[in-house]
């Protein structure tokens, strides 16, 4: 089982990156859970949400406290909060931040930078990294792939929007494949 | 026994709020202001001070960037800028 | 068809697919998604009915009152406060035989103020002559929402449901599901009909006066009937079974027991990582297993027995208490064995109020627990430094 | 002569107001009708099992929810097709209304139902045990308001039901009195010939709680109305529109004496008289601004 | 010193003598004469307090919710429906740790409606963190409300106190009581004093938000509040002894018990009837006896099972059920056994709902079907002859 | 400049307007101040243990108690002869005030408590995630009044709060807007110069629930007003006594496009003006019943 | 299993709550009834029936004694009589 | 133990009636209990109280179904319904009815006609008979003495009702002892 910690404002679709995932892993035929922190966040106020990813039925149900991988839709969330906190060894973290922007280091963890901010302003017209960064996660984790993100995508938004979505999606994988791919 | 449930008063201020600020924050140009008062009025999270023309100023931990002083400002004197703006 | 899907979107479908006639509730965390995806469909033509947002919970139980003894199946869904508002009215609703089906979305209740899980409110219900059913996974909320109707309106129950399920654990979690066709539900579950109802064709009094000479015999047929019910509820079971190709259990979950040694008892959602706790544990060789408790009223005591006689210690988890007194489960079930023949020794713990998580950890610290002496309220999870700081009187 | 729709052998008080408003109520709206009541008198006293008197469909459920249930029973209707052929009463005293069950009246109201409500204001919890409700009047002595050395009984004056009622701009709003059986007809037929929600005040005196002689429950009913204490009027989507004018409009005190609830305010002393003197301004404040007088 | 008065009288006159600030109630039969009383006290010179009449128990419950937070001796009562409506408020002040004194004249739960006596009412609050106290007579009912302020406003203790009295049969009933001197329950009663309170001087922030952080460690505290509780009843047992030269129990009274056979639990005001036919019974040489149960909150567990280990068989008489379990009081003794190395036949008989009449020969009854099987849920006293007729489904 | 007494660090939204009407309503009112607050936005967000905003003594007991709770500490400052020094402001939303909390908090009318009651009306339940209250407009779509295929949203009119206050004949009831901060301050000043039950209704928009721009929320509390969509006006004992006067009455329109709860009222088609005809009539109503317009 | 716990209609009609007069009883003379219909109205006990002037009647097996309709008949054609009186 | 049963209707002060001789027991010395029968009646309506009277603490609550003694305080009750029943043998009823109209003959039971009505109209100037009624219990079943009732008047009453009580009482004792003494 893989365990997945999505950090981000309230507002920034935390929840709605988690479900995209877990739709995704379900249309492989695989099994996922995807739920937020249950917290009464308002808009700004950071919140977080969780997925977990298994080749069988999950069955439980209490709260992820050492994720394999993180997801931080708002770098700027990481200000005085330890995002990193728990993270498995191996482990791996996708950050939305500018390119290179100091990345912070991590014993035994990946970190990976990825400008989704940048990239979905181009797409959307304005700044929604989160299915860039859903990309670049395919990308560099394997734990789902590209097209499942894809077929998700269009199944749960209208057709515009899951069109400029699968760009994301797209920009981010590849993204992450010129810039991290081995 | 009995737990403590009841707060002290005032001690939201622990939480800097400043950090939901989503791109964009207010400069106080402190050019025209004719010292009104009501951008301190209406901030909503009542961080806005000042007393004289050209002395109001926001305390930026707590600001959440909502950009109701820079609308509100007769005189214009409060621009949003880009967050990383010096101000 | 399977669908990734959050909880109470689901719940949402399988309340349309009932095709209730009326549908009245009142907003409050975490019940609110359900209700606003009912919204949605009817906004949306998805859904004939009579949606009508009211100005409270005791309003909303009362116009599903209403709606019912005029004849109509209705719904309706809370959590908490909401709850205890309206208990009034839901004793009411079961005292009139109206077989209503109401979704708990299980919060816990004020003070302090808590929108997070636990088993506090429908607890508080438990007298009520309430049917109560309590659900581990979505699919499962699916299931007895489609179950609960039957069995609510069937004419030898003519008893109001409530599917307990845990507040955001499962009202806000998204998974795959499966969603039954319409024709299927339709199959399953007959027109609503009731035999006596407001109808100015053949008018009747309901809800009249009943005084020494006749209102005890009103409990008695109550309480015979949730024992009736058990009959019923096992035949429905199959009528499941058979019309959606699905098992459900519904009365309890065995999980594990036939050789089990040391059991933990649970209800809802905590039970997916008991189970899955029990499974790391037998790994290891121990024999441990699980009970997952479903239909809490009727509570089906003598099939429990049957259940868990042989086992030689039991644990009961209870996310609710009784202040004052024990968890409500714990007692229920040391009640259960006591007397009994054979008499495990039944631990009692208290886990996840207010949505204190409980973790694989706490499982197994329960398991080991059940070794030494036996503890009647014991409580998971405690944040020892803040009840230090914080116990001001000894 | 109409169908009788409350059997006798009720156990209302002998000169029960309430029993000869909730007659004319049921026997003019008809068969076709279901009736929803609060508890309190009319449904404790026409309800014990095995019996009951009503010969429409008739439910109680509880004291408070009332208006709520009639509301899910029109939904039902709604659902079922049948809103064109049948009319819902709900009708509760003074207390189940104005009190304990304003909130989900309230609610009603502002969702537009079409459920004429029926308010039987006897001005206190009678079934109780005559306490004082918020339409309990100015002075008047009950269980929970009593006179004594330090209370000339009630200290507030009564809830505006009707002008709450009209505020929230409903289709009809009307107040009447089992002292005026003919009028009060004409305001039920009319009530139910509109669609959408109808309230209706109905004074209904009250020997027991009153404390006057069972055979003066009408004059009762009239006086109210003759000294202007209790104005009979009616509200069309918050607008004023009518009100039974007086030729003359007789002082309190005619109102006020054969009841014993108000006995120790004709006790001959200072704090009596500003007490009555309160009452008539009371009196005052409606002839003039509901322009009670004739002419 | 001593007067033939009404039971609701004699509490209002107990409630008198503690001088609360403020009273606010709204009328439900079977509690309104003790209100009424109140008023007249207030309105006469009798008694300088705050009197609200309001307009619904909720909001009853709420206006002396609000007078304790800012520091004043409140009191409300209230019964059945009118309790329901409250419990979202009751729930509240427990949790703010509020001593409240509210009495519960217990009548039945509607539907159908019964004005009449039975204990569902205070029942369905037995886990919302009240102290609850049954009084059998009159005079009890004015010793524990003496008591129960006390109790409330210990600042060990912080929680409200509810004094249940079996409606008409007690509040109704006229019996010889005596009436303490004012002087005696003010050097009984200290003077009202929170801590923390609503006060400009001070301010502090009550009943906020707690998350699942926080709030768990507050059940715990309340939980062990009402076991440290059983402590201090105690100390103030010998207090309440000394000041006013009455004996008085505070957990239950034992009757007969030493060498019992048999033994009836039971509540409140049936208890004499059963101590009467005890006394017979022991004439005609039969080893019984009897317990009768105050304390139901906190639940002396230990204490109960110190006094009843000894005894080979048990029956329980409560009047009130979990519809769908069983009688809620016997399900509490079945698990207090439960485990035990004595543990005797527990049996649970339920009567008195609706105010059937529980008769001396009901009482014979039970010690009888003690020497039969188990029954877990025996109704005593009813109809046939009703039930055959009126049963429809089978 | 005043003390501050709601500190920051706070919870709300990014220009919420309740944070801004409650600021002023605290401050103004000053330290000697008792507040009891409905559960709702404003008090989640402010009392999160161990933390408050609070720097005055306050408390939440419930959602729908909060006038009742106010009365309790009124009538204990009483027996404390304490309630010369103290004020007490109880306050809630529109759903706490207009649904849930209506009875409790009409009660406390009737019985005449020194109380200042406030509603913040946002227009929804903003704290639950924006379901429809009775003070959610017509045609505003909401989670639970949702536009869509078969919906233009919510189907009825606001309550008339201010006239269902003004009905229980109270010393002072007002409305009043966060788009106009000095107003406000001014009709609380007033408010609490009287003694007996105020009752201060103030628009307070919500970025999320109306779905405008977080800089926008002033300004849409002032285009309510000029719209005429929501007179702010004061009535004393139950006769309206001021209005805020307009110069010219600007188009609904103005006040609802900046809004994504409305914008389906601007979808091109039929239905959607007819929709608006009957937002602007509401207007015209209010302008022609308040006398809006000046001169 | 369904005890029944609903009324039929009209069956309070079993009570003859005639008992409950306290002495008196009303007489209807039938001498200057106008058939208003007045009475008929007005009975709490809804147990006065009539239709022509003159043949206005009560049911004394319900009548309550109230005396309202002796009361209000505006031709004083009723007359509240000792029980123990023939009518 | 001693167990009295009292008919009335509603209004016409069972409960008082009940207290009264309640009070006087107690005066005494002795223990008594009164209750209503706990129903919800009307004015006018037949309702009941009931009173034991023991020389030891009364404990049982439970309602009288064979009384020693009954009161019929309004005689128009016996129409249509048995006030006799379950009355112990050798017990005695006291019926408020003009003196000697046919007191209805029971087995076993003594029947003793009062005339309450009558007896009290001339005192308080309008028919309430149950004062005179207890006088004449008193002197009848002995069980309470005549000054005992007058003390209890005394303590519940304002001096001037207590007065006029008294003579009612008075009136029932001697009317009693004339009439039915041996
Ligand atoms: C929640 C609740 N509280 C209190 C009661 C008790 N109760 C029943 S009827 C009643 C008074 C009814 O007064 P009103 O509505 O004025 O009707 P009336 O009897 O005067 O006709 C009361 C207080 C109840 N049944 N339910
Ligand atoms: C009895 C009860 N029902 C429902 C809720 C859930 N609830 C809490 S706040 C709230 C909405 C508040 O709306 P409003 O009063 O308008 O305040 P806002 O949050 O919009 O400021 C609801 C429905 C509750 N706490 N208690
Ligand atoms: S942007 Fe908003 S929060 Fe920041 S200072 Fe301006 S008004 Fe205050
Ligand atoms: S609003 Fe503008 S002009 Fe007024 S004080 Fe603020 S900055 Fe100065
Ligand atoms: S108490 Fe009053 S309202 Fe009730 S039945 Fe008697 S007379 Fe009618
Ligand atoms: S939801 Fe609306 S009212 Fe609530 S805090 Fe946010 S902006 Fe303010
Ligand atoms: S006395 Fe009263 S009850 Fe009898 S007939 Fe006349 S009006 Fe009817
Ligand atoms: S009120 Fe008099 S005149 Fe009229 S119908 Fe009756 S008896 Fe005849
Ligand atoms: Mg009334
Ligand atoms: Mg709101």
């Amino acid at each position: 089982m893989k365990e997945i910690s999505i950090h981000a404002r309230a507002g920034q679709g935390a929840i709605t990156v988690a479900a995209l995932l877990g739709t995704a892993v379900f249309l492989e035929g695989r099994y996922a859970l995807a739920f937020p922190h249950f917290g009464a966040a308002r808009m700004g106020a950071p919140m977080n949400s969780f997925v977990r990813i298994n080749e069988r039925p999950i069955r439980i149900r209490s709260q992820i406290y050492e994720p394999d991988y993180i997801l931080v839709v708002d770098s700027t969330l990481m200000r005085g909060f330890n995002v990193f906190q728990g993270m498995k060894k191996g482990g791996a973290a996708y950050i939305n931040q500018p390119e290179l922007k100091a990345a912070p280091v991590q014993e035994g963890i990946k970190v990976y930078s990825i400008p989704g901010d940048e990239l979905s302003s181009k797409i959307f017209g304005k700044p929604m990294g989160n299915t860039v960064l859903l990309g670049a996660f395919s990308a560099g984790s394997g734990e789902v792939a590209l097209e499942s993100l894809e077929k998700a995508v269009e199944e749960k938004f209208p057709e515009k929007i899951a069109r400029l979505n699968k760009e994301a999606f797209r920009e981010g994988h590849n993204y992450f494949t010129e810039k991290y791919a081995l | 026994m009995f737990v403590k449930i009841i707060s002290k008063p005032g001690t939201t201020r622990e939480y800097e709020t400043g950090s939901w600020r989503m791109g964009l924050k207010p400069k106080f140009l402190k050019e025209n202001c004719i010292g009104c008062d009501l951008c301190a009025l209406l901030c909503p999270e009542g961080v806005i001070t000042g007393g004289e023309k050209n002395t109001y100023q926001t305390d930026y931990s707590y600001c959440k960037g909502c950009g109701i002083c820079a609308e509100e400002c007769p005189e214009k004197d409060v621009l949003m800028v880009k967050e990383e703006e010096e101000v | 068809m399977k669908h990734f899907l959050e909880g109470s979107i689901a719940v949402a479908e399988a309340v349309k697919l009932c095709r209730p006639g009326v549908i009245s509730a009142y907003p409050i965390t975490p019940q609110t998604h359900i209700v606003e995806k009912l919204a949605d469909f009817v906004a949306n033509g998805e859904l004939n009915t009579e949606f009508l947002n009211v100005e409270s919970e005791h309003s909303a139980a009362s116009v599903v009152l209403g709606s019912l003894a005029a004849g109509v199946r209705s719904y309706t869904a809370s959590s908490s406060q909401g709850l205890l508002l309206m208990s009034e009215v839901l004793y009411n609703i079961a005292g009139l035989r109206l077989p209503l089906v109401i979704t708990c979305a299980n919060r816990a209740i004020s003070a302090p103020l808590s929108i997070w899980n636990d088993q506090q409110d429908s607890e508080a219900l438990r007298d009520a002559g309430l049917i109560q059913l309590y659900v581990e996974s979505i699919q499962e909320a699916v299931d007895y929402h489609l179950y609960a109707f039957r069995l609510a309106e069937d004419p030898r129950v003519l008893l109001p449901v409530m599917v307990c399920m845990d507040g955001f654990v499962l009202t806000h979690a998204y998974e795959a599901v499966d969603i039954p066709q319409q024709e299927n539900v339709d199959a399953f579950l007959p027109e609503f009909k009731l035999q006596e109802k407001l109808d100015t064709k053949e008018p009747i009094s309901m809800g009249v006066v009943a005084d020494a000479r006749f209102y005890m015999e009103t409990r008695y047929a109550i309480q015979e009937t949730m024992r009736e019910a058990q009959i019923i509820m096992k035949e429905m079971k199959h009528e499941f079974e058979k019309v959606f190709e699905r098992e459900i259990y519904v009365f309890f979950e065995p999980y594990c027991l036939e050789d089990a040694e040391k059991v933990i008892i649970s209800r809802g959602s905590v039970a997916g990582t008991v189970k899955d706790v029990v499974d790391e544990m037998r790994k290891e060789g121990k024999k441990v297993g699980a009970l997952k408790l479903i239909s809490y009223r009727p509570f089906p005591a003598e099939k429990l027995y049957e259940a868990l006689k042989g086992v030689p210690e039991v644990a009961v988890l209870d996310r609710a208490i009784s202040l004052g007194g024990f968890g409500p489960m714990y007692t229920e079930f040391k009640a259960l064995f006591q007397g009994k023949e054979k008499s495990p020794k039944v631990s009692g713990f208290i886990g996840g109020l207010g949505q204190r998580d409980i973790t694989k950890d706490n499982i197994r610290e329960i398991y080991e627990k059940l070794e030494g002496n036996e503890v009647s309220c014991h409580f998971l999870n405690l944040n020892q430094e803040y009840l230090m700081q914080a116990r001001r009187y000894t | 002569m109409q169908d009788r729709l409350i059997a006798p052998g009720h156990a209302m008080c002998a000169g029960c107001g309430q029993s000869i408003a909730a007659r004319i109520v049921v026997d003019t709206a008809g068969p076709d009708t279901i009736v929803v009541n609060a508890t309190g008198c009319l449904e404790v006293s026409t309800s014990l099992f095995p019996t009951s008197s009503w010969e429409v469909p008739w439910i109680h459920s509880l004291f408070e929810n009332t208006a709520a249930v009639a509301a899910g029973i029109e939904a039902a209707l709604k659902s079922q097709g049948k809103q064109e052929e049948v009319k819902v009463i709900a009708q509760a005293g003074d207390g189940g209304t104005a009190d304990i069950g304003l909130q989900a009246l309230s609610g009603m109201w502002e969702r537009g139902h079409d459920v004429l409500y029926v308010c039987y204001d006897n001005a206190a919890y009678m079934n109780t045990g005559v306490q004082r409700s918020s339409l309990t009047p100015y002075g008047a002595s009950t269980t929970t308001s009593p006179a004594g050395s330090h209370s000339m009984g009630n200290p507030f004056r009564e809830k505006d039901m009707l002008k709450i009622a009209a505020a929230h701009h409903i289709p009809y709003a009307a107040s009447a009195s089992a002292g005026y059986p003919r009028d009060l007809r004409r305001k039920i037929k009319k009530a139910l010939s509109i669609k959408g929600p109808k309230y209706l005040h109905v004074l209904v005196p009250c020997p027991l709680g009153w404390r006057h002689e069972t055979r003066l429950s009408v004059k009762l009913g009239q006086l109210a109305v003759k000294t202007g204490l209790f104005p009979m009027v009616e509200y069309e989507y918050g607008e004023l529109t009518s009100s039974h004018k007086l030729k003359e409009v007789l002082n309190v005190e005619e109102y006020l004496k054969p009841q014993g609830r108000f006995a120790h305010l004709f006790e001959d002393s200072a704090e009596s008289r500003q007490h009555l003197k309160r009452i008539q301004d009371l009196s005052d404040y409606n002839v003039k601004y509901y322009g009670l007088l004739k002419g």
